[in-house]
């Protein structure tokens, strides 16, 4: 399931929603991702997420559809963000259940790699030196170029 | 033809979404590109590095050498940060 | 922080817990065990977890030090339950919280591979056929002996 | 000595724990196991497989060389299955 929201949401009852009633669940695998107050060495005030409504969600089903098929999940669930957000707020969420331990952590890896390159979000820092456009990582592309060569 | 920018394309041309009509010798996203440099400084700034423009067609990836026609979505983004 | 515990855990609160008012925190990496009602081809009715207490709190403070050893975390929660559990139920909860994801998810994977074979439980499942010890995996060891590997 | 018993090792055996009095020549593990599989044939059965069976002396992971005294908390257990 894919929601792409601007308001929070409540960790404890998205991975009940994955879990309760579904007695096939060994495991369940989760990343949420944050809001920092550091960026290079500089306090941020704020971080602003656009993104490209429509593409946003197309892109997002094309990826879970891609880690059921690279895996034996019962269920995928991604939340992001967008708008302005606050350090510590959450930004994302992902989390994936399976029969078996090693399927849930793998894929919940391979869609925190994949969101952080290809999903069309952009993230606007704001700090007393006024604002900036957060920068594409060169780790980043690598974390996500290591799961297609691993397809 | 819908344009769309997002990130600092968007900053830098200062406008979010607009709807052109290229000449008809525009058939693909490069030629686009170089299309839309001539409209202002703006669009100059934001479009001279092809290297870290990103290009979605009907909202799907795409590249450079992409065709492109009156109908399209055409957006052009920096490289995404997601997650 | 570790808990050996026999009640159940509230994901969600220990979460937060977590992540509540730490601004550095950048990522959060969970697992989740629970027990699913088929092993072995056979309806599971109830699985009770031994184990042996002083050890297995030894144990998991000195992974806990291993881990921050290995990772630039920011906390580590383990959370193992003891005691008769149904199938649905929650056994375990890791979860790493670090100012990249990368260490959080890696540390997560970590600590979970390294439970499933060097933490001091043992798993009675009782289904129709009876009372059965779960027998130790080798592809569990051969998960565990990955990290000493990498180390 | 204190002995403890866990996992099928406990329910051969019958007992989760006891306290006994190995005689002074058994100085390691290994002695100590083939002192107690001449307790009965709970112990012949729970420890016949020396290669299934783990040791922890005084709370740590131990092998079969390791040394063992009057004092220690000496468990005996089938490999482990957490998480």
């Amino acid at each position: 399931m894919i929601k792409v929201q601007e308001q929070d949401f409540d960790i404890g009852a998205e991975l009940a929603s994955l879990t309760d009633g579904n007695k096939a669940v060994g495991g369940l695998g989760c990343f949420v991702g944050l809001v920092r107050d550091m960026a290079n060495d500089e306090q941020i005030s704020s971080m602003t997420l656009e993104h490209y409504p429509g593409m946003t969600e197309k892109q997002l089903t094309t990826i879970e559809a891609e880690a059921r098929d690279r895996w034996p999940l019962q269920d995928v669930l991604i939340i992001h963000r967008y708008g302005r957000l606050e350090p510590g707020d959450r930004i994302v969420l992902v989390a994936t259940t399976s029969a078996h331990r090693e399927a849930a952590l793998e894929s919940c890896h391979f869609l925190i790699d994949w969101l952080k390159t290809k999903a069309p979000f952009w993230k606007l820092e704001e700090s007393d030196s006024g604002e900036n456009w957060v920068a594409a990582r060169n780790s980043d592309d690598d974390a996500a170029d290591r799961w297609d060569r691993a397809k | 033809m819908q344009l769309l920018y997002f990130g600092w394309v968007r900053t830098k041309i200062g406008t979010s979404r607009e709807t052109l009509d290229p000449p008809a010798e525009i058939t693909d996203v490069r030629g686009l590109v170089e299309w839309l440099k001539q409209r202002g400084d703006g669009y100059q700034e934001a479009l001279q590095d092809l290297e870290t423009i990103r290009v979605a067609v009907n909202q799907d990836m795409a590249d450079l050498d992409a065709a492109v026609t009156p109908g399209d979505e055409v957006a052009l983004f920096p490289p995404m940060t997601g997650g």
